[in-house]
């Protein structure tokens, strides 16, 4: 019953939304994996990236690939201010984050998962809305790729790979990357503790947002304020799944995901293969809790 | 040996009395009102059991509330059976649903253990949507004959037993060895206490009441649908009316279904999303600023409420 | 007849050996200190005995009893306790409600809260803390929080204690105060003891017995004095400063 | 928690607890004052002249159903003012007036008990319409029944409302069971050679449709080589038309709400694949489909409840022998254009302005506004209104009304079928984009 041909074509879609659940992810992989909190109402923020793209598009008619930098750099401010009103209080003057700010974090930032959701209900209305954007497909053989789908899963590989460089390359980079490994050594390399933390948690933001932004090729009505309680435990599980604060590990995530997604509905019902997707996290937190990626 | 109790248990008492005497004297239209506070109350005080004493933040508690709902629905449309065994019946899947998956997923601290909840939810209503037995797109509904006080006070019950049952193990040495886990897991069980067998206990307390709270839900609805029953705002609600009510105290869970319930009453109709915003607002602040919601507030204002509430 | 046993005990991290077939008894109402070089793996050996670690081979027994494959919960019902290294009070209750969780769950014979807290109150009275009994224990000071560590663990009713560093950085009148602390409860209470220290001071002021690991090696044992002209111990000691410097 | 450092004395003890019992005394009081006498914030609008028959319900305004709840909404009020405006409701001799109470449900079911018992308690509804979607409408029957009111359901169309025994909910629109038949009747007719795909969104109203459209293909001959349901929550279903594709279907059958007919017809072509026959539900009726789309959308079809261009009248009521009742098509229509964010009416607003019709006739025919005597009055009503046929079998479900297949032609919205109403043919084969 399955073709071969049916089977690439699942397997080049699911790679491709698996690339775009990867940059989806990839903002709550940062902020997890240098200052260690998971931010609850992640979803919301990647709604309000998506709502930018529609705006933008709305207004000034730009795409959501040209909408991405725009998002980030909002991204960016809204992060800091985020730094300073929900984590600096837990995370100041503390070598590790303890279970009970942990804790703290989670409940103060599902608060704002409701505040925020809610908030733009009455700004946004319920109403879903899209942004119609569509260059074209390319024909490969049999294969249609979407062009739009294709420019989304570059620029997430692009954005991904960038991060990485930036924390392997740069002297902020490597400062983040002494922070998460532990905050005394930050010191140490001369920064800040607190404003290579607020930095990291603007960057992750603005991947967030710019993500946002590039989801919303996929889901061409589908950007509504309560948009995030779908892509939040998604995200979560990419991260747990590459394993936090592995750059490479929310594209090994994502594509996993992707990946099984798309290839399990053609050999099963659509709900199985969503419900496996959403269950491969058990086994990996049993098994490998460190994540699939070394 | 138990301690005689405190005025904390007389005054819940007082109040579930006079919930009783008000959809007994006021009638059919005020006890509807009140059916879903009171279910409100009884999934606080679930979740309370594991979020609440345990300290582990359980985003996905909504699953034992649907494992709940379907569980009645199916005994009711299926065997035509007395609801009050649905409610049995959903209180003891919740029971059992609890005690496996508890198993696993308890031995995953803070956060893994938050988002392990929430992929379980989703898995759920996907794998509900995957039986046809329970409905095309997971729904069943059904009509009984108007049982409104028989409802409420099933409900009303339910709530009782929490209550005084909340109450007596925060008392009681299981309270302190689950006080300590909360503190300390690691510390606890080298003075002796088994963290496993403690998180396990307060989870399956949390299944229970959470299946019955969700049979009885599906109950005064007449019947459930995947969508609505497995949806996170119900998971939310109950995680905002025990942090804004206090977190693990016997008192805060009924305080923060009232606080949260009562003004979404006159809200809803008025500034629909307003309610929900404020909860949202009110979580932050608590959880920032008043790590043991009203409760603790109270207790740390005044020396006598200190000794007074628990 | 030793009532703690440790037999072959080897720990192995990944690739990392942390001990190598370490034995050692230790005799009912004795004191047996140990000691050795940072990484020499004394933690590692403590948190086996505890069950807080399984060991990857060995035995250990209390008792003639093996309790190297349980947990650690389990492992004090049978009359062991440690405390740790870096204390961990259960911050949001007070002093007397943390030793009364250690009388609850460590004994058998008292299940009823109101008489755990009045032992509660006898053991801390008898570690001097009888005044703190109502601060949280998370506003205790370092050495306050130490004792804290002590008392609960007493509290369980433990006939072995296994003392993580119990002496380790409190200034030269509080460590007085606390060896004499240490002497008067041993007397009272006749409990045998694994002392792990960095201070050797207070372990040779203490311990009946001394045993030096290296490495994950028990390179030495026997009395104090024995020990300390032990020149392996002393190779050790100034080698791995040596090597560090 | 167990730190007592002293015992309270018996007489502090009772004062505290005196004092626990006034507070709570005083603030139930205090809230059950101001629930009933400070805070009548109620929902009712009620129209100045005369007395005023109560109607209540709730409708979604804002969230998954907001499009057409808003719809539905002005379809109401539409319907409610061509009354009032023409000699009103008339009982005993004397003229009501038809008024409004309604609340934003936000298309979530789990307000729907508190405000359904709002309405009933404190705005005093006497009659009560359904919200808009089956969803709603389960969770809504039950308070109807309970309090022994009268409901119409003008959004709820899943077949298993009218399978539980309820006596208090009539429907108005078609069930969910025949949304396709149209559809299906035109394939057999003109291509029975035809393979068809039916996909559908698994929530119950699109599961039911698309499952019995399935079934009545296959009692049609029709060959069936692909049936599947997706998740509601899906973003990419690019492997399930490829898949129908694969298995060599022809025609594609199926939806959900809106965004998945737009969802669908925008992955086709992603896909590169152009099915004969496209039919989708809901999603195509809607102006926005269109704009959305472009030339996409072109040769779409999909079943319709009702729409403006279709042709019933009073001289169609006297030729099927019942009587008319309320506005004719033009006169809706220009009611509809009066009412705020009404946009051009779509068949919710059809079927919603059609409940508020059936009801008025319904009262005025029974001559009481008592809830039982109007329940016996419409379980045997026959009329015919703008929207059609009205007639209910012995559970409520309605059997006198029919639906109508309608398909975008070159910009515009044509009723192809059947062919009593028809204004157009259907063309065939869709172009894709």
């Amino acid at each position: 019953m399955v073709a071969t041909e049916l089977i690439v074509r699942d397997l080049a879609f699911g790679l491709m939304l698996g690339c775009v659940f990867s940059v989806v992810a990839h903002g709550l992989n940062m902020i997890w994996g240098v200052v260690k909190v998971v931010n609850i109402a992640h979803g919301e923020f990647i709604m309000l990236g998506a709502y930018g793209a529609y705006f933008l598009n709305l207004f000034a008619g730009l795409t959501p690939l040209e909408t991405a930098p725009v998002d980030a750099a909002i991204g960016l401010l809204v992060g800091y201010a985020f730094y300073y009103a929900f984590l600096h209080r837990e995370l100041r003057n503390k070598e590790t984050i303890t279970l009970q700010s942990e804790m703290v974090t989670l409940a103060a930032t599902f608060g704002l998962s409701l505040f925020v959701s809610n908030l733009a209900i009455i700004l946004f209305t319920g109403n879903p809305v899209g942004v119609n954007y569509n260059p074209g497909t390319l024909l490969f053989g049999y294969l249609h790729v979407p062009l739009a789908a294709l420019y989304v899963a570059i620029l997430s590989v692009l954005i991904i790979g960038g991060t990485w460089l930036f924390l392997e390359r740069t002297f902020i980079g490597s400062a983040i990357r002494a922070y998460s490994q532990d905050v005394t050594a930050t010191e140490l390399v001369g920064a800040n503790p607190a404003k290579v933390a607020s930095l990291a948690t603007g960057l992750g933001f603005a991947v967030t947002m710019a993500g946002g932004a590039l989801l919303t090729v996929w889901i061409p009505v589908g950007i509504n304020p309560l948009m995030g309680a779908l892509y939040a435990p998604i995200s979560f599980v990419i991260v747990v799944l590459g394993g936090p604060g592995k750059m490479w590990g929310s594209l090994v995530g994502g594509l996993t995901l992707g990946v099984v997604i798309d290839l399990a509905q053609a050999f099963t019902t659509a709900q199985i293969a969503y419900a496996a997707a959403f269950l491969i996290l058990i086994p990996v937190l049993v098994f490998r809790p460190e994540g699939l990626l070394k | 040996m138990i301690e005689k109790p405190g005025l904390t248990l007389y005054g819940l008492f007082i109040v579930m009395a006079l919930l009783a005497a008000a959809a007994l004297l006021l009638g059919v239209a005020v006890s509807s009102l009140l059916v879903l506070l009171l279910v409100y109350a009884a999934l606080a005080y679930s979740i309370n059991f594991i979020t609440g004493m345990i300290g582990y933040v359980d985003f996905g508690h909504v699953l034992f509330m649907a494992i709940g709902s379907y569980a009645l629905a199916a005994m009711i449309s299926y065997y035509g059976a007395n609801p009050l065994l649905g409610v049995g019946l959903g209180a003891l899947l919740g029971l059992v649903f609890a005690l496996g998956i508890g198993l696993v997923i308890l031995r995953f601290r803070g956060v893994y253990f938050a988002i392990a909840t929430v992929v379980l939810v989703l898995a759920a209503y996907n794998i509900v949507l995957q039986f046809p037995q329970l409905g095309a797109g997971g729904e069943i509904i059904f009509n009984l004959t108007f049982q409104p006080l028989a409802t409420y006070f099933t409900i009303w019950t339910i709530v009782l037993i929490e209550i005084v049952l909340t109450y007596y193990v925060n008392r009681s040495r299981i309270g302190f060895g689950i006080r300590a886990i909360k503190n300390e897991e690691d510390a606890a069980s080298s003075v002796g206490v088994s963290p496993r067998t403690l998180k396990l206990t307060g989870y399956m307390l949390g299944g229970l009441f959470g299946g019955a709270a969700g049979a009885v839900y599906a109950w005064s609805i007449s019947g459930v649908t995947a969508g609505p029953a497995f949806d996170f705002t119900f998971s939310l609600l109950m995680l905002a009316m025990i942090i804004i009510g206090g977190v693990g105290t016997s008192i805060g869970p009924l305080l923060g279904a009232i606080v949260v319930y009562i003004p979404s009453y006159f809200l809803l109709t008025t500034v629909a999303q307003a309610q929900p915003l404020i909860i949202g607002l009110l979580v932050i602040i608590m959880a920032l600023f008043l790590p043991d919601g009203i409760v603790g507030l109270l207790r740390r204002s005044n020396e006598r409420l200190r000794l007074l509430l628990e | 007849m030793p009532i703690l046993q440790a037999n072959n005990v080897s720990k192995n991290f990944g690739g990392v050996q942390a001990l190598k077939d370490v034995s050692f008894d230790l005799p009912d109402s004795a004191v047996l200190g140990l000691i050795g070089p940072n990484g020499s793996g004394k933690s590692t050996l403590l948190n086996i005995i505890a069950g807080l670690e399984k060991p990857t081979s060995g035995i250990v027994k209390l008792d003639s009893k093996r309790i190297d494959n349980l947990r650690a919960n389990r492992v004090v019902g049978y009359g062991v306790a440690k405390t740790h290294q870096i204390p961990k009070p259960f911050s949001n209750m007070t002093t007397r409600e943390n030793v009364a969780v250690a009388v609850l769950y460590g004994r058998r014979n008292i299940h009823s809260p109101s008489l755990a807290l009045q032992e509660a109150e006898r053991t801390l009275s008898l570690v001097g803390m009888g005044s703190r009994k109502d601060a949280p224990a998370g506003s205790l000071t370092v050495q306050e929080k130490k004792r804290l560590e002590l008392a609960r663990a007493i509290a369980t009713g433990a006939s072995v204690l296994l003392l993580d560093e119990v002496f380790a950085g409190l200034s030269p009148d509080e460590l007085k105060d606390s060896i004499q602390l240490f002497r008067k409860l041993h007397e009272e209470l006749g409990f045998s003891a694994l002392v792990v220290e960095h201070v050797m001071r207070a372990v040779l002021n203490l311990s009946h017995n001394v045993i030096v690991l290296e490495e994950g090696h028990v390179i030495a044992t026997g009395s104090p004095d024995e020990v300390v002209h032990n020149d392996k111990v002393i190779e050790a000691y100034l080698g791995s400063k040596n090597s560090a410097a | 928690m167990q730190a007592k450092p002293r015992r309270l004395t018996t007489r502090t003890t009772a004062i505290i607890v005196v004092g626990i019992v006034v507070i709570v005394i005083a603030s139930g009081g205090g809230a059950y004052y101001y629930i009933n006498y400070v805070a009548p914030r109620s929902g009712c609008t009620i129209p100045s002249g005369r007395d005023a028959i109560k109607v209540g319900f709730t409708i979604s305004l804002t969230g998954t159903f907001n499009v057409e709840g808003t719809k539905s909404l002005a379809g109401i009020r539409a319907a409610a003012s061509w009354v009032n405006d023409n000699g009103g409701v008339t009982v005993n001799g004397k003229a009501y007036n038809i008024a409004l109470c309604y609340y934003d449900d936000q298309s979530s079911s789990a307000l729907i008990p508190t405000l359904y018992t709002k309405l009933i308690t404190q705005d005093h509804a006497q009659f009560l319409l359904a919200p808009y979607s089956s969803l709603l409408t389960n969770a809504a029957a039950p308070l109807a029944e309970q309090n022994n009111l009268v409901m119409l359901s003008h959004g709820g169309s899943a077949d298993s409302i009218w399978t539980l025994g309820y006596k208090n909910v009539f429907g108005v629109l078609s069930p969910a069971s025949t949304y396709f038949n149209n559809a299906i009747d035109w394939i057999a007719a003109n291509h029975p050679g035809d393979k068809l795909a039916f996909l559908y969104a698994d929530d119950s109203f699109s599961k039911t449709a698309g499952i019995k459209a399935s079934n009545y293909a296959t009692r049609q001959h029709l060959t069936v080589v692909y049936n599947a349901s997706y998740p509601a929550t899906a973003q990419d279903l690019h492997t399930f038309l490829a898949e129908a594709q694969g298995d060599g279907a022809d025609d594609l059958i199926g939806g959900g709400h809106y965004a998945d007919g737009v969802k669908i017809v925008q992955q086709l072509s992603t896909v590169g694949w152009t099915p004969k026959f496209v039919s989708l539900l809901v999603a195509v009726t809607e102006p926005q489909f269109q704009l959305q789309l472009g030339t996409a959308a072109n040769n779409v079809t999909g079943p319709s409840q009702w729409e403006t261009t279709a042709t019933y009248s009073p001289a169609a009521a006297q030729t099927a022998g019942i009587p008319w009742y309320g506005p004719n098509e033009t006169q809706f229509v220009n009611y509809y254009s009066k009412q705020a964010n009404a946009g051009s009416p779509t068949y919710h607003s059809g079927e919603a302005g059609a409940a508020i019709l059936v009801l008025a006739n319904a009262i005025e025919k029974a001559n009481s506004v008592n809830s039982t005597t109007v329940r016996q009055t419409i379980s045997s009503l026959h009329i015919m209104t703008f929207f059609g046929q009205f007639q209910v079998d012995s559970t409520g479900k309605q059997i006198g009304h029919s639906m109508v297949l309608v398909q975008w032609q070159s910009g515009g919205l044509v009723v192809v079928a059947p062919d009593a109403v028809a204004s157009g043919t259907v063309k065939y084969p869709y172009t894709g984009s």
